[in-house]
């Protein structure tokens, strides 16, 4: 049998901007140093309790799903460092245009949990809204938000605003060419927006190296965006590069790209068997290389009284989940209303038709209580 | 009252509408400096500059991508995709994104996006470049898809689409561009009648149903047939979705029959769907199963063949003998 | 015969066709290790190698422009499109490239392409995940359009697919997969009636079209109105592009009474060509305009709003009562 | 008035490899020149006449526009060298997948003037039998033919052949993303396939600057393409990069690309007016580039016989210019049964019908002389 079109061994991980190591020690880092040099061991605490607090986020997600109350979840355990590290770093009036998978962002910007849920469950085609807290709905088709962030980031330059616009996807959607577009007209505008690529080494049940013989971050570089490449599992490298970024990109020198090395240590989605397509060992590997355990570790070299800490991030965690599930037992139904609402934004003599019609059709079966199939 | 070109009419209707508001921005590959390859756009990156006016790179995709992100951010961009058959590689952020947006975001997020296309064929172009891609948007929930059929509706309908805060798939008639015709500026906007169809010629034996190009073909159509002793009703759909089929079925009550006419292909396009409606509609009331005289279901042929695959005045009229039930070997003894 | 689920019949239908033809090539997101996130492809790579059942970079555009040029090279490409909502980024390839070239090359380049898209919604998923996008490529000249309805057509009706020398457009019912059924797997290929409709069940009063995942929710109509004295006719269409009008105008100047259901909005979707070109063949024998009975002209719901947008059998039974002219009052009295 | 969206400006033609400079000399050139020790005077003097034949075969194609016979032309001039350097690279085995304004490729493939004609006199959708050339038919639509070339390469190496294929396609293109996706599938199956990019620095009106910030073979070694940047005005540099990238992907190196530099000294197409958007210095300074002039120049200084030179090339060029001629004038219009033949391949109960129904009708034109409208 040929192997012809096997997938080319992996690129490895390269090298990449690191603060903390997975031991929890703390590296010099010439790039990022300067940009979270305000972090003290309070500011970590912080981050460290977002991070146990979108941890627990997933997990009742999870668990929502395993009970039926959602119809499908897609967990982001492993990327904890990659999405509070990043939203952290972004100001109220940066415009947000993410994936499916970044509840942690969302989080960061105070997404009401009902908001949070209501598509997962199928109660709504998405949640919040995107005024309301500057970030875009999930998005669903793969690399298709990164042309709306590159056009938000042109109005911004029209504007003359400070704001940003970032958007998040992953390593399979770099193949997407919307996101090789998006690229290309944010670099021929200068636009001020981030590509944040959240490199989780699995696109399903393709590794990243189906995707890209070399680095992804090299692959911005080519378009002629300002990048950096951070251990996604370090909180403080991406905030560190985020405002880097950020900076870069209000300064009105041209979009930038962050590919963030981290890893999906979870499913892809409810939905989905990982033991089908990937190795125990490397599952392994990459727990020790955890995003909260190594802020952990960090806190206590520091002498911090990590105990305490412990039981802050719980109760912080207990009253997320159960504000959760609070959601889950209030969210009410949609009802018929809702399929022919905001198809468009007024009149349309078809559709307004249409649900007439059905609505009568509907009403048949109450009125006509004795006429029954 | 001016006289002007289609094309000229557009171009007044685009300036009127950027001078009304200023968040209306123009994108499209060539529209500045050269002023679009048909000069839709001529003169207005020098007026408004290369900030409202603006040249893109070379992706349709990236191109309706980001100007749904730029009205996102409050902005009522018009895009010009430079042909017709140059709109597929946007179909997945026109269907998926563009239609979807308000209904995803529960009307949070308005995408007023106008899609300027040059459509249709009969200006002896190359393979790509004389489609009729309306069918595929038509049956798109999300989006609505009109065509002016005249100078004067050129210019109104234009800004009304605009305008509109739903995204408008706006499709030009591009052999019609030349044509020349009286236009009143003060018309417009918000003449409400946007979705409405336009009865252009009054008649009492047939329905004869078009839109874009061939609405002067059938208005042709009608006069050679009323040396026939056959009157027809000729209506402009002007709006593809929604139709105002209040409009049509009165007609068709009236007449008892219809013929429908486009340049696109037969099979699943509009005139299947107007076809069906109006049986549902005014069934009881129609002598003669709807016609349609439509382009082939091939591929948009060679230049040197479009005028068998195009509707011409014979065809339309060979579609009226149909619904008259005269054969032409009858015609042939009365006439 | 075996007792197979809809999926097995179709993984045993790809293993049939690379069996048969080594230039038959899988190619998909997924489709390897994993097996498809169906499993339809489940244990083929294992059995035919990483070279023949080809797991692709996550870019439909790309899937569906690197299987026209390995078709080129004289392979015979068979590709998953994961769900039908991600068809869309590969529009441009598939109706400019795919559908063309046989026409633009005069006939010397065949491309045998087969398309594969789980389609139709009734599982529970979120956007994207639910699309019936048959008509966009219906209306495309070039293409082959066609759905099998059970375990046995998809046997079959895959490998004749495969074996066609023109792109044809699979669309699998992806809430059917469990289904299951007998399967002869002696009947493949070349039954030679790939696009030859299927009366599913006989009858005399009303003629109802389906295909794919409504067929079985016609069928059941079918049973529950022989209860109220009405004798349908179903017909599987099985080929959406060509349509065998012929046994379906048989069948409706026999029942003088069509309707036609499909999950895909109705505004110029497929029933409408069915109901216009029924018209056109058999008006005099209509007792009824043909009914359609559709999705709404709406994105598609929310998995808790679905079973609203898809007909099911009482929906269905209502489109019979309309063209028996019955009215929902009458049938309390008569029944 | 802001100039916000202004085109940034032009990266400047920056470094490229060169071998015959514009004026005639020769430099040393490490990377190119084993590629091309073999190309004595006599095979220059060829790859001269080889270059006078289509510019002559475009200034036919302009003229014959001009006169009616065509609908539409889509002039080469100023890119001879790249063409028939890399035409002239490439073996008989290897497949093309050309856009549009490749004349100059099809004539080294022997394409018969009718069939170059053919599309461009709006008689068929294209010309030659791509079966019979090893080259795929024109292509219109920008970028979609490398996705083509792609898969076609990934054919090869199924097959275990020793050949290439190639894709030709302008600075333009490289914003589409199909091209992206091109290289990411050329890339991800190592597949024998060169990207052959003529940079004329247009796309119809707008500057390659607008399609990218930085040099378009720095884009294509993001994606891990081999790259090789050239005078595109240089036929030996071109033809030296070509047998390189050649030898690359034969040796299952993976993909190539190559920038040829180069610029379109003639209108878009027929229907363009390039005065509308473009400086006559810049035409100017090019025409200072001509690739026939330096070719010529360095003959001359190698001690050839330019007179005779031009007498041959003059005599090989007219001898096509009336191939041309002939091949217009004798030219067959398609016939009603050619709008619908090849539509499919087999049988289509509708389309049949249809075919049969407008036949039905044009006869009863003819049948019924009397009825006339
Ligand atoms: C256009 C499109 N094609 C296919 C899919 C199906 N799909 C959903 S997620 C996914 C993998 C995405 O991988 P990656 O971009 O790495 O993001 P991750 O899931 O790892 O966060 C695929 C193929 C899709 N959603 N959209
Ligand atoms: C998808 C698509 N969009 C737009 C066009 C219209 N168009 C034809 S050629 C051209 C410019 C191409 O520029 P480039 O790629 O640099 O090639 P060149 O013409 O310079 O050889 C454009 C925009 C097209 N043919 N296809
Ligand atoms: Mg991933
Ligand atoms: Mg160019």
């Amino acid at each position: 049998m040929s192997n012809t079109f096997d997938v080319p061994a992996p690129a490895g991980t390269g090298e990449y901007l690191q603060i903390i190591g997975p031991d929890g020690a703390r590296h010099p880092c010439e790039d990022l140093d300067v940009w979270v040099s305000d972090i003290d061991q309070r500011k970590l605490e912080d981050l460290y309790i977002d991070m146990a607090c979108i941890r627990r986020l997933d997990h009742e997600g999870t668990a929502l799903q395993r009970q039926g109350e959602l119809g499908l979840w897609a967990p982001l355990l492993g990327q904890e460092a990659a999405q509070i590290g990043s939203g952290r770093a972004l100001s109220d009036e940066d415009f947000i245009f993410p994936s499916y998978r970044e509840h942690g962002v969302a989080y960061c910007r105070g997404v009401a949990p009902q908001d949070l849920l209501r598509m997962w469950r199928g109660a709504a085609p998405s949640g919040w809204d995107p005024y309301e807290v500057n970030m875009a709905n999930q998005q669903i088709v793969i690399g298709a938000q990164t042309l709306h962030a590159a056009g938000y980031g042109m109005g911004l330059k029209l504007d003359g605003s400070d704001a940003a616009a970032i958007t998040y996807f992953g390593d399979g959607a770099t193949s997407q060419g919307d996101v090789s577009e998006a690229m290309v007209f944010a670099a021929s505008y200068q636009a001020p927006v981030i590509f944040f690529c959240q490199n989780n080494h699995w696109a399903i049940s393709e590794p990243v190296a189906r995707q890209t013989a070399g680095y992804i971050a090299d692959r911005a570089k080519g378009f002629g965006l300002a990048t950096w490449r951070v251990d996604g599992n370090d909180v403080l490298a991406v905030m560190g590069a985020t405002r880097a970024a950020l900076e870069h990109v209000r300064s009105g020198n041209g979009p930038a790209f962050i590919e963030a090395v981290t890893y999906r240590m979870g499913a892809h989605t409810t939905a989905d068997d990982p033991t089908r397509y990937r190795d125990a060992l490397e599952l392994e590997q990459w727990a020790a290389k955890d995003p909260l355990d190594r802020v952990a570790a960090h806190l206590d070299s520091l002498g911090a009284d990590l105990e305490e800490l412990k039981k802050r991030s719980t109760q912080a965690a207990d009253e997320l989940a159960a504000g959760l599930r609070e959601a889950i037992t209030t969210m009410p139904d949609p009802s018929v209303d809702d399929l022919f609402k905001n198809v468009y934004s007024h009149e349309h003599s078809w559709l307004d038709e249409q649900r007439d019609n059905y609505k009568l059709y509907l009403e048949s079966f109450s009125q006509d209580a004795e006429v029954t199939r | 009252m001016k006289t002007l070109t289609f094309s000229q009419a557009l171009n007044s209707g685009l300036r009127a509408a950027m001078e009304h508001d200023h968040k209306v921005v123009l994108m499209g590959e060539d529209i500045g400096k050269l002023g679009g390859v048909f000069r839709i756009t001529d003169g207005l990156q020098k007026d408004f500059g290369a900030h409202r006016v603006i040249d893109t790179p070379l992706a349709e995709s990236g191109i309706v991508g980001t100007a749904i992100g730029l009205a996102f951010r409050g902005y009522r961009p018009v895009v010009e995709i430079q042909f017709d058959g140059f709109v597929y590689p946007a179909f997945d952020q026109i269907v998926s994104q563009l239609a979807k947006m308000h209904f995803r975001s529960r009307g949070k997020v308005k995408l007023p996006v106008t899609i300027r296309i040059p459509f249709g064929g009969g200006i002896g172009s190359p393979e790509h470049h004389s489609e009729s891609p309306e069918a595929y948007f038509a049956h798109t929930a999300g989006l609505r898809v009109v065509a002016p059929a005249t100078p004067q509706d050129a210019y109104w309908m234009l800004q009304e689409a605009i305008e509109d805060d739903d995204p408008v798939i706006f499709l030009e008639p591009k052999r019609r561009y030349h044509q020349r015709g009286e236009v009143d500026t003060e018309v417009a906007p918000r003449t409400g009648s946007l979705f409405k169809a336009n009865i252009a010629r009054q008649g009492n034996d047939v329905t004869l149903i078009a839109y874009g190009p061939l609405v002067k073909t059938a208005l042709d159509a009608a006069t050679a047939a009323e040396d026939e002793g056959i009157d027809i009703e000729v209506i402009d759909l002007r709006s593809i979705e929604p139709v105002d089929f209040e409009t049509l079925a009165t007609s068709v009550r009236k007449t008892g029959r219809v013929v429908i006419t486009h340049e696109a292909s037969r099979f699943a396009g509009m005139g299947a769907e107007l076809a069906a409606s109006l049986t549902e509609k005014c069934f009881d009331h129609l002598d003669h199963a709807p016609v349609r005289v439509t382009g082939f279901d091939i591929p948009y042929p060679p230049s040197k063949l479009e005028m068998h695959h195009l509707p011409d005045l014979d065809r339309i009229l060979d579609g009226v003998d149909q619904v008259m039930r005269r054969t032409r070997a009858q015609l042939g003894e009365e006439g």
